[in-house]
């Protein structure tokens, strides 16, 4: 009932030491020390239960955070495999850089043909690492495009799995351009007459998200954000201080409710009670089927239709006065 | 008129802008330099005819050379320093002033206000900041657009402030941008778009962020068109605003100097843990990085833009009786 | 049949194709090594059935891992060393053999033959040369072309063979591909090309630079009419055929360890003056610098090329009765 | 009438001797020592003349070959200043690199408005370096790309100058995919829809050359060279020896008539006598006049026509024999 290797957040303490003292409950029970203890155990069981629930519906736009940004939440590469385990990935831009932080290949969900693009983070040190802890280079959004490219060419709908802090704010990344890269890549998708569909899986991280963001559809799991600038950077520059970032997850409105209700996103799909890393195969088929049913409809309407629906998607976002 | 720290916005001369949001502060304070000065001269000669404030509004001192220059020589320089060539940063409306023949200027979606879709507070409401920052700056948007004529060519311009609210992209800039691209292409004008900003605008949070794709995508439906966009990146272009409209001009000029990127000097040193050259990301640094198209000096831009919207869009009319060998008259151009 | 070194294309086991050019030389003789072995059983017991010859056809060593093994085993395998998944260069025709449907391969323009447009002679005319490589390699031209079916799938496939003339291309292999191109396109079939070569063929000058503008032109009304590509980079390919057809797939496949560049190895050394790094051009180099899609064993290679065939080109059938979130079967997949 | 400030090539010794003495003698009588003398003077320019006629009219391949690499060959720039002193360069592959090997812009040549691009070799030893002499990167393989791509958004048409030992061989060019650079260019460059004219204006060298010279029409200056391979390359490896290259040159039929009569090049353009070097303005204007009678038929032709064009042009390429 109480899953031992989640590495609990900050605010996943209390429940935490609740599980603890059920599991020294338990232990005491199976060593046959003091069989009247079964009531407090389920008592306690009970509590737990609430405890979570309540805990998991009043979550704080820093706690979404935290659970998008979990070390044990599942990444594009464990969506990719449950979907379809013979996916085929594609490498490299072509002009002398495969950027492990961006995958992309070819896939098969449902009866449909799809291309993936997703950033990638690392799980152990080493993949962290060379994926650089899932900030793609410009050369991981040409790489994208490259993929893009393709689908429109053979006209295979696009699903792009979005799970990074942002684009790599380095010295080669600005050399190289990122910023043209990410531009490119929002002109472009803008004008592909496939469906696209993004998801934010995790962490929605400002331009280097949106690189890849410009769809169709925008779905977000129940617990990912999606911000203009990381809460570290907002709290930084509006609060001048490194302690506000809770301030600032909840003054930016990054929670995927709150996007959705700023019509930026067009649904939320529920993740496993605590979060898709408790359950990385319910999560998968989840999303699974939302974005098959997302495919069905997109995959009736022309061409011109897709572009146009896109297009008018972007066009009507933002909030001003016309006096 | 206020006497101005160089480095501020020509804006500052008139309108005293608020500081834009991260911006050094290690420049000499001239109110101060003519404080120390002024001690100086009393104690030597008592003979200081006029105020300070007088004094500030007749000279201007360089921000990089350190000059002392006669403010109505600067401004009829362009802002342009004569000494060192610094680029003093300018408005909005200043541009149009420079850019387009005397009385074409139209604005157009003049009618835009910002909302507060987040409300959002941190020190201070959002809508304050906006009063305030219209009132300081007397702009109500960071970004003026219409269409006018340049040399009698018909054009499409779009023009960021930096000295309203650091040139920030909220959803108005995006809206303004995008029906500019849009009048632009329905009318089948070039397109000419000035950057200035620090980048997205955070208190519209993903609001902004989606102005990215607005503008962009309208850009697209542009492109397809066959018709020409120049961007222009001034001091300083910055995050959002440079991975959008900025970067997709089929030509793209810079003013000497700018400073142009996407993530900004002091985040990539804290990340990168090392110190930058001293020219990253500017003008200079970009066109040697194959970023821009060319560094154009102020005094020459009017007369390039022409040259290359002339280029781009009037017919070749073959003339009646001259030799196919005769060098062609390109106007505007000085030599 | 004849020994082999490893290295050497799998065509040498049965024709003892000329040494291509360029190639180094440093590798062990195996007939010597028998020849040792030999003497040193010759010394031992004096018990030895069979002749060099006869070993040499029953068992050749790995280039790779020195293993020796049993020839009829590495043919089964495709010709890849079971020990160390060394790639034994294979000839044009057993790649049909080891990817099409037995019976199915059509050959297409087999009656072009190279003229000799310069009448070019350096230690020997170019006729003689042609003439030498074709009685040892058996065959007349550096690339085989033709239809065949997949797994039932129809496709347009052509081969280089780097036993004729170090897979150079001349008139005849450009002319080839061009046309196999334009087949493929006028019937809509998917087109797989395995390049193998040296580069141009210089004895055919100028005219054999220009094929690398036809083939490449082919390819481009090919990848308009918005059909399937897939290039398949083996050991070795430089030259002016990297820099034409073999870059240009929609989807680029190399063997493992296959050597691919535009300028040569020693070349570059000379020019740079320093030592390149080991595994500099191979498959697996270009793989980790963006260049391919992806390196796949020659074992795998059949199924693979049909699973992105059957993606690229089949109608999505919606199975009736069956829910859309059944995974689907993947035709031609191992596992 | 003998100009000193060009340095004489090998095969131009025996002129260069006879322009000493030549030179001595005018001093001579100058001085008023040997007035006799000037009978002799007259004869030794009649011989002047002839052989440098003679000299002109017979040259090998190694010889065109020198000429086209003389250091004092006008090179893409001279032309272009000389063309339109108020020509714009444009800059840039947009992602990283400016290379100045590869020079691009916008140029008005007669009443025609164009997109000209052409290698660089550079003049004094810190050009030379700059521009890697002649050698583009595979960046300026993809900013002349760019450069394409704009003339044909604006249908502009486009001029190439060649003058290229080849791209260059070093680790980084490989790194960066040059031979995709320069295969992408030859695809793209054959389905452009606007007039497209190369001209060798003195090395033309394999594949590096090639990159920007797929065109409908393809010009060469009279003493330019155009070859699969260099002749020092193509010495060492069919002759095993650097002392053939006369041999290779001879062989390979690099030369400019050479090349027009296997049907590559369409004109031979005049050069001054003894070759450009001796008068860039007359070298520049002669082929101004023949780019612009080009330009003058080209525009004729629809874009359908002018793809067409250039498509069937490099179709026919080759010699074979179908039995
Ligand atoms: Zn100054
Ligand atoms: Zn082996």
């Amino acid at each position: 009932m109480v899953d031992q290797k989640i590495t609990p957040l900050e605010f996943e303490k209390p429940l935490a030491l609740l599980a603890q003292q059920i599991e020294l409950l338990e232990k005491q029970i199976g060593e046959g020390a003091h069989p009247e203890l079964e009531n407090d155990l389920d008592r306690l069981n009970q509590q737990y239960d609430q405890l979570k629930r309540s805990l998991y519906s009043n979550l704080r736009g820093i706690d979404h955070l935290a659970l998008a940004r979990h070390p044990q939440r599942p990444y594009t590469r464990d969506y990719l495999g449950r979907w379809d385990s013979a996916w085929i990935e594609m490498h490299g831009d072509r002009k002398g850089v495969d950027d492990p932080a961006m995958v992309t290949g070819l896939l098969r969900m449902g009866d449909h043909k799809v291309v993936v693009c997703g950033t990638q983070k690392g799980r152990t040190i080493h993949e962290k690492k060379n994926c650089n802890f899932g900030m793609p280079q410009p050369e991981g959004y040409r790489k994208a495009l490259r993929l893009f490219q393709h689908a429109e060419k053979f006209q295979l709908p696009i699903i792009n799995l979005i799970d990074t802090p942002g684009a790599y704010p380095g010295l080669a990344a600005e050399e190289h351009n990122q910023a043209e890269a990410i531009a490119v890549n929002l002109r472009e998708l803008s004008g592909l007459t496939v469906p696209v569909i993004s998801v934010i899986t995790g962490e929605g991280g400002s331009g280097g998200a949106l690189a890849i963001g410009v769809a169709n559809r925008i779905l977000m799991l129940e617990h990912s954000v999606y911000s203009v600038i990381s809460p570290e950077g907002c709290a930084s520059i509006l609060w001048r201080s490194a302690d506000k970032v809770a301030e600032a997850c909840t003054a930016m409105k990054m929670t995927a409710r709150e996007i959705k209700q700023l019509g930026v996103a067009d649904e939320v799909v529920t993740e496993p009670l605590g979060g898709a890393h408790h359950d990385a195969d319910f999560a998968a088929e989840k999303l699974r089927e939302a974005l098959v049913r997302h495919l069905n409809e997109l995959t009736k309407m022309s061409p011109k239709e897709l572009r146009k629906d896109r297009q008018n998607k972007f066009r009507r976002l933002g909030a001003f006065v016309e006096s | 008129m206020f006497c101005s720290r160089g480095f501020l916005s020509e804006n500052s001369f008139q309108r005293a802008a608020p500081r834009p949001e991260g911006l050094s502060d290690n420049d000499m304070d001239l109110k101060e330099w003519f404080a120390n000065r002024k001690k100086k001269q009393e104690q030597a000669e008592v003979k200081q005819p006029l105020t300070t404030e007088e004094y500030c509004a007749l000279w201007t001192q360089c921000f990089q050379c350190r000059e002392l220059l006669y403010t109505k020589d600067l401004r009829e320089n362009l802002h342009v320093c004569p000494k060192c060539l610094y680029h003093f940063r300018v408005g909005a409306e200043q541009r149009v002033e420079q850019l387009t023949d005397p009385g074409s200027f139209e604005e157009i979606d003049a009618n835009l206000r910002s909302s507060d879709p987040l409300g959002f507070v941190d020190s201070e409401p959002y809508p304050k900041r906006l009063r305030d920052a219209e009132r300081k700056s007397g702009l109500v948007e960071a970004l003026l657009s219409g269409t006018a004529t340049m040399e009698e060519n018909p054009v499409a311009l779009g023009i960021m402030d930096f000295g309203h609210f650091g040139g920030s992209m909220g959803s108005v800039v995006g809206e303004k941008v995008a029906r500019l691209i849009e009048h632009a292409e329905e009318k089948r004008l070039p397109l000419i778009l000035f950057s200035s900003s620090g980048g997205a605008r955070m208190q519209e949070g993903i609001l902004s962020l989606m102005q990215l794709a607005k503008t962009s995508s309208a850009l697209k439906s542009f492109h397809d068109a066959g018709l020409l966009y120049i961007s222009v990146l001034t001091e300083p272009t910055y995050g959002g605003v440079t991975a959008s409209f900025a970067m997709l001009g089929d030509i793209i000029i810079a003013e000497p100097g700018a400073r142009v990127g996407f993530a900004g000097r002091r985040v990539i040193e804290q990340t990168i843990r090392q110190k930058l050259p001293a020219d990253f990301q500017t003008a200079e640094y970009l066109l040697s990085h194959g970023q821009v198209d060319m560094v154009v000096e102020r005094t020459k831009l009017r007369e390039t833009l022409v040259q290359l919207i002339e280029f781009h869009t009037k017919q070749n009319k073959p003339k009646s009786g001259s030799s196919q060998q005769t060098e062609p008259v390109i106007p505007g151009r000085a030599g």
